[in-house]
């Protein structure tokens, strides 16, 4: 791999990490600005996260080593996820790494762990959380996998820059398999990333929250660590949408200089805003689901993502 | 000559000890005499070895392949049934369930009964083969009421009526047999009976005749073997006779029965050259079978238990021979040689397992590897012989036997299935807590003798992995004979 | 054949029908003693019978068969069957399990059972007693049904005996006779039989203070 | 070849010279053990390496007519392989794990030890169907008597008889499937039944039998019923050998008989194997979920990863007979993988619990926790084994599962209307399967080891001791090599495919790279994941303390404001598995008592049993009491009846020959 290479993938990991929090903010804004109130600063995360950076960490008395590395590990495995997504070009050294469905391994490998963590001290809350942490989590798992295989059906990978390429080689047109496939896709999106209507990121309630309740323990930078890493890994799936779905501007294998690059980024920037902001409007329109009716709302996401799958095989398209 | 001396020791034996039965060397005398006929017979089988079969006293005695091995099997089991019935009476008698009186009789009439079989196995004479079958009955009957309980002799009783009438309806089916033979033979006295001539002629023999002699032979030296539905002699028998009676009552006798079934069904297979006999045996064989199998289910007295599997064995037996062919006649006598030898050990070790326990009702029975391990490793190991677990050989017919019939006659398969296996679930779910578990029972105030199981246990082990050419050559032989 | 003997067969005939008869006549028996004076009557006709196939076949050996059957059962078996009796006070046999209508009925059916089976073998048969086999056969079927419908040990012993005689009979009418040997094995077995019996009919009678099978039923699958 | 295994049994004989001694047979014994472990796997080894060049010999024991083949092919270095590897850990850790004063006598129980690995490598060596149906029952004797070795204990005693009853019926099953694959040529070796004709309907029927055998003994549902019961019911290290690798001598036979001996001929065999693998795997996996005593969740779980192993069995069959080999080299490659890596992590599992069961008298998850803390070791690696299970990357659990999902993504391709657009289907199961799997595992692992103490008594819980560790390294040492570098294992896996399929799956050049088809299509890479994640955590770390500080201060858990918490208050396992009991209600018999509001003494009790026992197996219990009862009247005790049975038959027989 060429020094370009590396450039190339260190430069979209630091983006990555640079403009999760910052995705987060916005979503937050917009969702203000639709409930009509006054919206915080976008930088408000960063702000958050330097505030609980200076503080120091309270630690359970019981709390063993794991409670302390899984910060880093989530925060670490989701840099790593960040690293393997084709945000912005697709030709990276650490791209063929992992193809998608190892990437929802990685993410299982960060949620074992934060579930793991929330066991960690005893409380009655760490371990609800931990519960319906994993229970969202197998019960999202085959949706996202029905919609990996549609993406194969259509590209013959599931390495996701050769998706990418795939995309890009072939002429601009609405396949209806993928629209299914991406309501479901969207679906899964708000439930792993605790948004409405599963959970919401917003509320201390104790019996209604998943993932609060799971961080409940934590504080200072280990919290920030973790706050980070699941801005993360929201910035992530938005990224792996990007590459299934709207795999315009990313700069593809050959075609990928300077120029090539700042646009991918401008449209990563673009997708970005879009996205967001229609984030937080389903979010505002939809109601919290009460956890039992999770099962129903991914059943649905499954059903789309069959049926994609089936309109493809009898379609042919 | 040594054919005489075969039957002349357990006859001399039976003498002795009627006369020193009573005296305290009586069971070493026994045991001795039994030794003795050991010894000639296996001075019979060398001399078989060396010459092949033969024929002696006119021809009125022969031994080959089919029967040597089971000459030398019954002097075998005769012998350790002898040792082990030692220390046993001698419980027996402590415990005041015997006289010195019985014990003579007893071990007179033990002798008496090896006597018959010999003449049975050994005679070439369809009459005196019936003769020797009765007089085995007789004198089993007296040792199956030996206790003189109501139990004892409710069952001698049965056991005398059933197998009498039974008898009798063979020795109806040998009086057509000779009707037959006479028209072929002439009546030359004593020949138109001999099996040899009978089987040398047996393609013009009428098939009539013999077709409904065969069904009076099969009924009535079927009873002998425990054949449902006419095995209800065999439980009661077992289970109230003393335990070395039930041994060799087990091992020993219903072979006997059934190698006489199986000379019968030779001829006449020949004579009528049709599958009717084998099918017939095989109808017997599977019902026996599943018959006995569910009965084993409901069993509480463990040598009733073990009389049934039995009866589910020769069942297994019979099916094997009503198949036919090399294979399946293969197996069925290397089931007959590993079932005799296993059961006679299950029935020693069951033996000293009631002794210990004070009673025949398993559920009164706990804990014996805790008690005396070697009883309880005897018990179970006999026990997962018998169920056909390998390596012992009793799965090595079982493989033959389920092989053949899967191939010849599938519709059967499913029957033995559920045979083997309801078998496997009644025995062993009883088994199991008799061998394990907790027990506080004192153990046995003489030492038990289980050599003799031991010894058993070890030889179908051997014939598991490996079966001496010797004795194969004999079985392929014996097949081959029976067709 | 050494004789003419136009007037052996139908004699023969009779003879067997007699036997017939007698076997009729002990399943329609109740009274023990009876019983034992008919299967005492059945044996003389077997000992004339056996007089008769000799003297037509002129077989020496087959008088002593004859002698035999004169001896243990027209003579020694009944005898001490009575004494039995008196000894053990078993004269009636009070209730049977079938009412005799039906088994006479049953019986009949059992007749023509054996006639037709015997049919074939008659047809072959070179002796000059053929059609007896046949008969022979339906007097063991009788001595059967006799001991399944009987429920007192000595009635049994009696069928028991009586399918003996039937036995026998088929032996002399059908083949002249068995082996001599057999025949002395056979007789032997009978008599060692008769005596354990004997032994037993006291065994059960001091442990059960009866002969009555009801009470010999307690060995079961309860 | 034969000498490694007959050391073993040599091994167990010896131990009956000194039966009590425990330092005799369990610190000297057991460990040489593991070393002809070790000489196994390589004797696996090199059968692998040596690819199509099979060494065959023949013993002069057996059937006269038919005497012991014995065979080493690559299937069986494999199997070997597999045993000899986790074996090895297994004994060492069994060296430090026996008490004495534990049910069977040291000296026995190391006979039926070294009889049981000894016999399980017998069947994988065997070449005929006599001697591999003797070494088949001899394995499930040899086990079933280590299962009972705490007999004293009616449910044990219980358990091992179940066990074992299904154990004959599943051989039985097979003996009658060996009979029809003689083919009528009266030839038991393999080699003669690879070339018997058959007819389309014996072959079906053949291989029906085969999978109710082999299935019987692998625990596929419905044939499972004697698995939960039985590994809990041995000792940990014999759990560890029956669950990691037993049920793989299942595997084994199943693919000596469907590939080897009986050519796949239907794709139906293949559907039948899927759904019924995929099945067993849900099913495990969701009963795992509700169970509550630690090793009878192992061994649902067991009964899970048994239903992947056969789900890629299945697939294999499938595409082989669609003429797809490479994706059945592929689907096959992934089974194997994953027996291997269950052999592994499974082992390792139950050795833990093994270890827990020691240090604390308890099984019931309701009573542990908090146990990270006093036996830090056993957590580790039990920690090791929970991720590699749970399907995580970068441990050896995930690569088998990821690459069945690949043998999955192309079952649109099987030319059959409905398969093609029903099995993708199965995917989806799949992945339920895995993500339950990890939601299992977290529960297990959380409850246990993590959290507060139930019990006051889990405070002086001890450690593992040393042999006892080396056991638990080794094992975790191999799910995480494996995990890294899988393509070892693959190339191994390979060579059996080659021999099986004809058809080797390249899994790229490199050895940390794993590329299913074409690398363009996928490709994963273990080592450079685990590298990529220690790197940026160890950056993560250096970055953050340096712009920060590393300052912290303990405190007591934050109680809500309540403040009289006991540990008691913890979520238990109940609680844990209440989700799968609401959202799978219908799979169990549940039994629960709700404390109403009034109570003074609230309790709360749930009673979870498994559906299918009232559903199949106490129906057949029942059957046959109800027959045998019935049948017991034939012996009514009165004499004339018996006369007239023997007259009956008599006339009946009479009328037949008329």
């Amino acid at each position: 791999m060429s020094a370009i290479t590396m450039v190339r993938q260190f430069g979209e990991v630091l983006l990555a990490i640079a403009l999760a929090p910052l995705f987060v903010g916005w979503i937050a804004q917009c969702r203000a600005w639709l409930q009509s109130r006054t919206a915080p600063p976008l930088v408000q995360p960063y702000r958050m996260m330097r505030k609980l950076f200076q503080k120091d960490v309270a630690l359970a008395a019981n709390a063993t080593p794991l409670f302390r590395i899984t910060p880093y590990v989530l925060f670490g495995s989701m840099v790593l996820a960040a690293a393997i997504i084709p945000s912005i070009a697709t030709d990276l050294p650490f791209a063929r790494v992992a193809d998608a469905i190892a990437l929802i391994g990685i993410f299982a490998t960060a949620r074992v762990f934060q579930s793991l963590a929330a066991m960690d001290t005893g409380t009655a809350f760490g371990t609800m959380g931990a519960r319906r942490e994993m229970m969202v989590g197998f019960l999202a798992e085959p949706a996202l996998l029905m919609v990996l295989f549609n993406a194969f059906l259509l590209s013959g990978s599931t390495a996701l820059p050769s998706v990418v390429e795939a995309y890009s080689a072939g002429p601009l047109s609405i396949n209806p398999s993928l629209t299914f496939a991406g309501v479901a896709f969207v679906m899964v999106l708000l439930a792993e990333n605790a948004r409405i209507p599963i959970d919401n990121p917003s509320t201390h309630l104790e019996l209604t929250m998943i993932h609060e309740a799971m961080v409940l323990e934590y504080s200072a930078r280990h919290l920030a660590l973790i706050e980070w890493a699941s801005s993360l890994k929201l910035f992530n799936y938005a990224c792996i949408g990007f590459a299934l779905f709207l795999p315009w501007g990313i700069a593809t294998h050959g075609a990928d200089g300077g120029w090539a690059l700042l646009l991918a980024a401008a449209a990563l920037i673009a997708k970005l805003v879009v996205f967001g902001a229609a984030l937080a409007l389903i979010e505002s329109l939809s109601a919290k689901l009460r956890i039992f009716r999770a099962p129903e709302y991914l059943a649905t996401a499954f059903l789309l993502a069959v049926l994609g799958l089936l309109v493809h095989l009898l379609l042919g398209s | 000559m040594d054919i005489l001396i075969v039957l002349g020791l357990p006859l001399l034996g039976a003498l002795l000890l009627a006369l020193f039965g009573a005296r305290r060397f009586a069971a070493e005398l026994n045991a001795g005499m039994s030794f003795a006929t050991l010894v000639a017979v296996v001075f019979l089988v060398l001399r078989v070895l060396r010459h092949g079969s033969l024929l002696a006293l006119q021809e009125q005695f022969f031994v080959d392949s089919f029967n040597v091995f089971l000459v030398a099997l019954t002097a075998f089991v005769g012998f350790t049934t002898a040792l082990f019935s030692r220390p046993y009476m001698r419980i027996e008698q402590q415990r005041g369930r015997l006289g010195t009186q019985r014990l003579r009789l007893y071990h007179s009439m033990y002798q008496l009964f090896m006597a018959a079989m010999f003449l049975a196995l050994l005679t070439n004479n369809m009459g005196l083969l019936w003769v020797a079958m009765e007089a085995a009955t007789l004198s089993t009957v007296l040792l199956v009421s030996l206790y003189r309980t109501r139990a004892s002799l409710e069952a001698a009783w049965k056991y005398f009526i059933l197998c009498g009438v039974g008898i009798a309806q063979a020795l109806f089916g040998t009086i057509l047999l000779y009707f037959a033979a006479e028209h072929v033979l002439g009546r030359q006295g004593m020949t138109a009976l001999l099996w040899t001539h009978l089987n040398a002629v047996k393609g013009q023999l009428e098939p009539r005749v013999l077709g409904l002699a065969f069904v009076f032979l099969l009924v009535g030296y079927g009873t002998k073997v425990g054949l449902a539905p006419l095995h209800n002699w065999l439980p009661d028998a077992h289970a109230e006779g003393p335990t070395p009676v039930s041994a060799v009552l087990s091992g020993l006798l219903l072979n006997v029965a059934l190698y006489a079934v199986i000379r019968c069904k030779v001829l006449v297979e020949g004579s009528i050259g049709s599958y009717l006999p084998g099918r017939m045996l095989m109808g017997f064989g599977l019902l026996s079978a599943v018959l006995g199998a569910f009965f084993l289910w409901r069993q509480r007295d463990i040598k009733r238990l073990f009389a049934y599997s039995s009866i589910e064995h020769m069942g297994i037996i019979t099916f094997a021979f009503g198949i036919g062919g090399p294979i399946a006649n293969f197996a069925a006598l290397l089931h007959m040689t590993v079932h005799s030898l296993t059961k006679s050990s299950i029935f020693f070790t069951a033996g000293h397992a009631s002794q210990t326990a004070h009673t025949q009702q398993m559920d009164g029975i706990r804990g014996l590897v805790g008690i005396s391990p070697t009883v309880g490793w005897g018990l179970m190991l006999g026990s997962l012989a018998i169920l056909g677990m390998p390596p012992f050989g009793v799965f090595a017919s079982e493989f033959l036997i389920l092989t053949t019939a899967m191939r010849e006659h599938p519709w059967t398969t499913p029957f033995l299935l559920i045979a083997l296996g309801v078998a496997f679930g009644a025995i062993f779910r009883k088994v199991q807590p008799m061998v394990f578990g907790e027990s506080d029972a004192p153990p046995l105030s003489h030492p038990p003798a289980l050599v003799p199981v031991f010894i058993h246990l070890a030889m179908v082990l051997a014939l598991g992995v490996y079966i001496p050419p010797m004795l194969a050559e004999w079985y392929r032989a014996a097949a081959r004979l029976i067709g | 054949m050494p004789h003419s003997n136009h007037w052996i067969v139908p004699s023969l005939n009779l003879l067997a029908s007699i036997l017939l008869l007698i076997s009729f006549a002990m399943l329609s028996r109740r009274r023990t003693q009876r019983l034992i004076t008919l299967f005492a009557w059945q044996g003389l006709v077997l000992f004339t019978s056996t007089c008769l196939v000799a003297y037509s076949s002129g077989q020496k050996e087959m008088y002593y068969s004859a002698g035999l059957t004169l001896m243990l059962k027209v003579i020694a078996l009944p005898w001490i069957l009575h004494r039995l009796i008196q000894r053990l006070g078993a004269q009636w046999d009070s209730e049977l399990l079938v009412n005799i209508p039906t088994t006479m009925l049953v019986g009949l059916v059992l007749v023509i059972f054996a006639f037709g089976l015997a049919q074939p073998i008659s047809r072959m048969a070179t002796t000059i007693t053929r059609n007896t086999i046949g008969i022979a056969l339906a007097v063991i079927f009788l001595a059967f049904l006799m001991m399944i419908t009987r429920r007192k040990a000595v009635t049994q012993v009696i069928g028991f005996l009586a399918m003996e005689n039937g036995l026998f009979f088929a032996a002399t009418s059908a083949t002249y006779g068995m082996p001599m040997v057999i025949e002395l094995g056979i007789a032997l077995d009978l008599l060692v039989g008769f005596f354990i019996l004997g032994i037993f009919f006291f065994q059960i009678r001091e442990q059960f203070d009866s002969l009555d099978l009801s009470h010999l039923e307690a060995l079961k699958e309860e | 070849m034969l000498l490694l295994v007959l050391g073993w049994l040599f091994l167990g004989a010896i131990g009956l010279l000194r039966p009590h001694s425990l330092r005799f047979v369990a610190r000297g014994l057991f460990p040489a053990g593991a070393v002809i472990g070790l000489g196994v796997a390589l004797l696996g080894t090199v059968a692998l390496l040596a690819g199509h060049a099979p060494q065959a010999m023949v013993l002069p024991l057996g059937l006269p007519s038919l005497p012991f083949h014995v065979r080493l092919d690559a299937l069986s270095g494999f199997f070997l392989l597999l045993m000899g590897l986790a074996g090895a850990g297994i004994s060492i850790f069994a060296a430090g794990y026996f008490r004495s004063g534990e049910g069977t006598a040291p000296g026995l129980l190391g006979l039926h030890y070294h009889i049981f690995l000894a016999s399980m490598a017998l069947v994988v060596l065997a070449d005929d169907a006599y001697f591999f149906m003797v070494a088949w029952e001899l394995m499930a004797l040899s086990s079933y008597f280590l299962v009972v070795s705490q007999h004293r204990l009616p449910e044990i005693r219980r358990a091992g008889f179940l066990y074992l009853l299904m154990a004959h019926l599943g051989a039985l099953c097979l003996l009658l499937s060996f009979g029809v694959l003689q083919g009528g040529r009266w030839q038991f070796t393999f080699d003669a039944m690879r070339g018997a004709p058959l007819t389309p309907l014996w072959a079906t029927v053949a291989f029906l039998l085969a999978l109710l055998g082999f299935g019987a003994k692998a625990g596929l549902v419905p044939l499972h019923g004697w698995l939960p019961e039985a590994h809990p019911a041995a000792p940990s290290p014999v759990s560890a050998m029956m669950s990691g690798l037993m049920l793989k001598t299942a595997v084994y036979g199943m693919l000596r008989i469907t590939f080897d001996l009986l050519h796949v001929q239907f794709w139906q065999w293949g559907v039948l194997v899927l759904a019924l693998g995929l099945f067993s795997a849900i099913y495990g996996a969701i009963f795992a979920g509700v169970k509550t005593d630690m090793k009878r969740l192992l061994a649902y779980s067991s009964i899970e990863n048994i239903g992947l192993i056969f789900t890629g069995i299945g697939l294999a069959i499938l595409f082989d007979a669609c003429h797809l080999p490479l994706f059945a080299a592929l689907a096959l490659s992934a089974a194997l993988l994953h027996s291997l890596n269950h052999a592994f992590f499974k082992s390792l599992l139950f050795l833990a619990t093994g270890n827990v069961l020691h240090a604390t008298k308890r099984r019931s998850l309701g009573a542990l926790g908090g146990l990270a803390h006093t036996m830090p070791w056993v957590a580790t690696m039990a920690l090791v084994g929970t991720l590699a299970i749970a399907g995580l990357p970068p441990l050896n659990g995930f690569v088998s599962e990821w690459l069945l999902l690949q043998a999955f993504l192309f079952t649109p391709q099987i030319p059959h209307a409905f398969i093609n657009m029903l099995v993708p289907l199965g995917a989806a199961v799949l992945a339920l399967t895995v993500a339950l799997a990890a939601y299992v595992m977290v529960k297990f692992y959380g409850i246990i080891f993590l959290g507060q103490p139930r019990e006051p008594a889990l405070e002086d819980a001890h450690d593992a001791n040393w042999l006892e560790r080396i056991g638990l390294a080794w094992l975790a040492l191999g799910c995480i090599a494996i995990g890294v570098l899988p393509q070892i294992a693959l190339r191994a896996a390979g060579a059996v495919t080659g021999l099986l399929l004809g058809q080797t799956v390249n899994f790229s050049s490199q050895l940390w790279w794993v590329a299913p088809i074409t690398a363009k299509q996928a490709s994963y890479s273990g080592l450079l994941l685990l590298a990529g994640i220690i790197c940026v955590v160890g950056i993560t770390f250096v970055v953050v303390r340096g712009l920060a500080h590393g300052r912290f201060r303990r405190t007591v858990p934050w109680d809500c404001g309540y403040p009289w918490q006991t540990s008691r208050m913890q979520d238990t396992a109940e609680g844990f598995g209440q989700p799968i009991r609401h959202i799978f209600g219908t799979a169990f018999d549940m039994e629960r008592e709700l404390p109403s509001p009034s109570d003074s003494a609230p309790h709360y009790r749930i009673h979870v049993e498994d559906r299918l026992w009232r559903m199949a197996y106490l129906p057949i219990e029942r059957a046959v009491q109800r027959l045998s009862d019935a049948i017991g009247v034939l012996q009514g005790g009165r004499l004339a009846i018996y006369l007239l049975y023997s007259f009956l038959t008599l006339l009946a027989l009479l009328v037949g020959v008329l």
